[in-house]
């Protein structure tokens, strides 16, 4: 069900169960064909092609990158700003920290420092890598620094429907749009509405109704937080499980209007913890719903430490339904 | 080279040294705010470039780049304005000093982030090379710049792809208090080119002429699809590293400066056109007259020109306002 | 008054009034004297001894640098893995952003991946710089962001006997300290004890005792916290002023312990506002002491906008005193 | 080159060979989470250069590095524990595959970010010239590495500072599924030495003997106070870019994959010894016994061994626990 309620139909076609990963390559190619200003940029692209990932037909505006992040997509910035719309693959997010110049130094501050002369429509992607062992330089998930960067929007789809429809938005979008894909959910399916799916930013989903408890679920954490409400609800507690969708924007409204109905919140975030995204939501609510508030707001992070090799140490690390479970109960 | 086009390259240079010297004025009269990075010294290599492009190419600063706007074409008051921070400025007055951007003459940013531009250049090729339209960028740097893992990426790229970008470095043999051979493992920044299969040239930085025909070369070699090339001009700048920067200790010999001052860009054009008979001396003067005469009208317009609203810092975030908490 | 409670005397001698600024060069003097694997690297630094700010003998330790922020950050962090102690100057902060796989990837992240055989004792040195047109390449404020990487301990001094007392504790600190100052204390002075005065982290130290409202302020807001709070108490209003000093690690006690007193929060961050780091401190505080919280936690910060340069614009944006007694009053 | 050396050269391409091909076995059999970068066919480059250091010596590696704390003399059963995420694993199981650092033989650091490990190598040198400790650091990097800023800025700095490090690219045509030809706008990754002044040697790497030879001039010259030198092995890696990876497409011709095989480092050194009259064929299979046998110890180790506590993630983030919020 959280499939459907992420997949608002706009009528212009059937809907179909595709997976994330499908869902990615689909607005790639329909964006690429729509439009010939689209380029991509990153390394081993040229698989895209190849591998039928997308039309060969595309392949001269495909490049396939050396290994220089920065470079490459300082790269993209000077593209966007001369006539392009490149899509940046940065493939794993840890890799973003090598090009945070070209995007928190120029992306995000070029349009202002130009007075509005100029507009830097690009897209960075970046995927976030989960349990498997990856270790601390394949682990990150740093889109809560890149919310402190004035002039960046942060998306963070959580299903097929939403990545292909932010994907599109994000590159039809004139602002620089990072969109941060959970590698867990690559390969789980939805459903998909055929043609022009855009998913607006500054919307949150609600996932599921709930009365009791307001849980602002991030990215990847959708499972688990459904998980953990299908369990309360057994248990006679009413999740309300909302997904922002977007970071920055944020949709304060839905999650102020949910707060001050429930009174409680809960946010999952798979971010370290500290100045995580949670900790922006946990403050807006605390100045902006505080009179509705009926308890203290509730963070079920990932907690401070990097990344873990051993599925020993690293599995129990991330957000669980039980750990969401047990942060609700404490609500009570 | 026309006689024209040299008469040209003088009319910049000078352009350029006026404006740079009232820019100073207008700092010691607290007109402006901040600090700048003067051209002075570097008007030879940054007009000789400009003008071997089209006006449709483009060209990407850095922190040192009043001049590089004035080459290429811009009008003096919104540049003097947006040093001034006004809202008549080139920028509204939000960019300042290290981000005299003037998109309507292909000034496409300039970057207060050292080696910053060069990535941003090599996309300007890339653009070029994609959609097809003929245009090259110049991209200028200085030699602190060239340690930059930025510099290092951006020829590899453009190299690999034959982007239409030619890489301008404006040795002026120190970074801010530095100088290039305590941290520059190799005398000549071009012969850095070896390393991504691309010309390097090093050209005289105080003769325009030899300047515009080393960059014309590696332009042309650019629309031509024949790929990047690197162009080393040996410059100094005059004045400090920033005007109004107090550096408390000697880090270059004034004998040193007073040499290169001896090699002054706008007295060897002028020279060398008075000598071939292309200009008169009265003529020369007469062009130095109606540049003041710009530069003062420049001033004018920037100093009647309004502040912004204190609001206006909150336009330009993005295209369109984005939803979120009120302010 | 602020000068005093930030420099406990330690006993080792006697109080002297002196800038912030000479303050970073006796911890660096004292520091390099004591232990000679102490080493400085950075742009233009051999001026510090030509100029006369460190002794002519520790010239072969300090290493003025090429411009290439990663390199020479990833360099002392090579040079802190086996056997020196670097100091490595950034400069401006919003340089720090060529750097971030040095300190993010690598510094932070070496001790744990190496399961501790490792240690990393270096200190990042950044200024923050505000008020001066220094426009949007030179006016970050990013501790925010890297907070949000664990291994990392984050410093805001904002006295010269805290910034004393916290380069010299971080230079002994065996793990990677990034300590941001504020440039616009830099020509402040206040008295520091001389000698081996050290700052402990994670303590933070409480500028002004009050009774009804707790401000938390960051770095160099403490001279406009102060100023509200005296212009307040004018008006029978009693702020508590608390300077967190260090942000990774917090002081949570002390700032929860005033909360449950006062059950107001102000936080006053100079940073810009989404995920900055009052968002941490505010998601604290509406976990930890909701229950004596009466009031709406409110942040004042500098908005989400890149640093524009005209002092017309740019002036205007730093929390000021007025912002703060306007949070303040909001609260009764 | 004593007979000694030779033949531990061969000892130490044979401990990689073998270590590596249990490895592909432990992870086919889900005995070893993730995935992994193996050393197989570089082994000669490996062996070859760390053998031209002194037991002091440090080497950093990257993402394809089982092979280098080997050549660097580590014991199987840390490396293999490792690789197993137990608690006995060199890193305690918090490191893996990409990060097999041993500290006790100066394996200070391996990157599994490309190009990271390359400072961190500078930073070596500048120890080993502050602290006068005659260390060498032997910095491994692939062909991809070489396009990263991080190449560039640290061979500069090493240079300019004549750091005692060697900066050792493993070579093997492809950075992931990516040939070089098409990502470097040079065919020889040794050429860019000239951008450094430094000295830059191509070698083969299925060699042992012929990279032990160039790779300890480099290390006699950096010990001796001359400063860096750049050294590309040419070498090929047998099977995937990682273990376990399914590439959807051919990338490379198997012909190539082929030839390259015929060149194998193991098989080179053997003959070589061989017929030379320095190992006979009996000796060089009990050699190939006595190393199966290790390795097999090093499973068993492995197997034996417990995984850590979950609770352990919390340990080593910081040298003494950090005050802050329960968890
Ligand atoms: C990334 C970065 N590092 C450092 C600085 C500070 N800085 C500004 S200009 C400058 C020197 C630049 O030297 P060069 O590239 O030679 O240009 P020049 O000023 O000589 O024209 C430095 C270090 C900066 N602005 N950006
Ligand atoms: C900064 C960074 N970018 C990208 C990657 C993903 N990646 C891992 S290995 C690799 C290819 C590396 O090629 P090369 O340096 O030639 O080493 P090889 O694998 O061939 O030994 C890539 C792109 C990474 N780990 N780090
Ligand atoms: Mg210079
Ligand atoms: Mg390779």
């Amino acid at each position: 069900m959280s499939g459907e309620a992420g997949a608002p139909a706009d009528g212009s076609g059937e809907i179909r169960e595709i997976s994330y990963f499908q869902a990615i390559f689909e607005a790639h190619q329909e964006e690429m064909a729509r439009d010939e200003r689209v380029v991509l940029i990153g390394e081993d692209i040229s698989l895209y092609t190849r591998a039928g990932l997308l039309d060969g037909s595309l392949e001269g505006r495909v490049f396939s990158a050396p290994i220089a992040e920065n470079g490459f997509s300082g790269m993209g910035v000077g593209a966007a700003l001369t006539g392009l719309r490149p899509v940046v693959d940065l493939t794993i997010a840890s890799f973003i920290y090598l090009a945070m110049d070209a995007i928190v130094n120029q992306a995000a501050k070029i349009r202002y420092m130009t007075g509005g002369q100029a507009s830097v429509p690009i897209v960075f992607r970046a995927s976030m890598w989960h349990e498997g062992s990856n270790a601390a330089h394949h682990s990150d998930r740093p889109y809560p620094m890149l919310m402190n960067a004035p002039g960046l929007k942060i998306a963070v789809p959580a299903t097929p429907a939403d990545v292909k429809g932010i994907l599109k938005a994000a590159i039809r979008d004139d602002d620089p749009v990072v969109v941060f894909e959970d590698n867990s959910l690559w390969f789980k399916s939805g459903p998909v509405p055929a043609g022009d799916h855009l998913t607006p930013f500054g919307v949150a989903e609600v996932r599921r109704k709930g009365s009791d408890v307001t849980l602002v679920a991030i990215g990847g954490t959708q499972g688990v937080a459904l998980e953990a409400a299908e369990q309360l609800a057994g248990q006679g507690v009413s999740l309300e499980v909302i997904d922002p969708r977007t970071l920055v924007p944020l949709d304060h409204e839905t999650i102020l209007a949910s707060v001050a109905r429930t009174g409680r919140l809960v946010i999952v975030d798979p971010a370290n913890r500290t100045n995580g995204a949670a900790a922006e939501i946990a403050a807006i609510a605390a100045e902006y719903a505080f009179d509705q508030l009926r308890w203290p707001i509730v963070r079920v992070t990932t907690p401070d430490v990097p990344i873990p090799f051993s599925p020993a140490m690293e599995q129990p690390l991330y957000p669980s339904v039980a750990d969401i479970v047990e942060a609700v109960r404490k609500l009570q | 080279m026309t006689d024209a086009l040299r008469i040209e390259m003088y009319r910049r240079i000078v352009r350029i040294r006026l404006f740079e010297e009232s820019v100073k004025k207008q700092l010691a009269a607290g007109r402006i705010p901040g600090s700048v990075h003067l051209s002075i010294g570097h008007e030879g290599a940054v007009a000789g470039a400009c003008l071997a492009l089209n006006d449709g190419d483009q060209i990407v600063g850095n922190h040192r780049s009043h001049g590089h706007p004035i080459a290429k074409g811009a009008q003096l008051g919104g540049l003097m304005a947006e040093l001034m921070g006004k809202r008549t400025g080139v920028c509204k007055g939000k960019g300042g000093s290290m981000h005299l951007a003037d998109h309507s003459v292909g000034v496409i940013g300039e970057s207060g982030i050292v080696g910053g531009g060069i990535p941003l250049a090599t996309g300007a090729g890339l653009s070029a090379r994609v959609l097809g339209n003929g245009c090259v960028c110049l991209c200028f740097f200085g030699d602190g710049a060239s340690s930059e893992g930025s510099f290092h990426e951006s020829l590899n790229l453009a190299a690999i792809w034959k982007l239409p970008v030619v890489y301008f470095c404006e040795n002026n043999l120190y970074g801010a208090t530095t100088p290039a051979r305590d941290v520059l493992a190799v005398e000549d920044i071009a012969v850095r080119a070896v390393g991504y299969g691309i010309p390097g040239e090093i050209v005289d930085g105080q003769d325009v002429e030899a300047v515009y025909r080393v960059t014309k070369e590696a332009v042309e070699r650019a629309r031509c699809g024949n790929g990047p090339s690197l162009i080393e001009a040996k410059t100094y700048r005059y004045g400090e590293h920033a005007e109004g920067l107090i550096i408390p200790v000697a880090y270059r010999d004034t004998a040193e400066v007073e040499r290169w001052k001896q090699r002054d860009p706008v007295e060897i054009q002028r020279r060398r056109l008075v000598e071939a008979g292309v200009l008169s001396d009265e003529r020369a003067d007469e062009i130095g007259d109606e540049i003041a005469g710009e530069v003062e009208r420049a001033v004018a317009f920037a100093l009647e020109s309004d502040l912004p609203d204190a609001s206006a810092a909150f336009d330009d975030v993005y295209g369109r306002p984005v939803a979120g908490e009120e302010r």
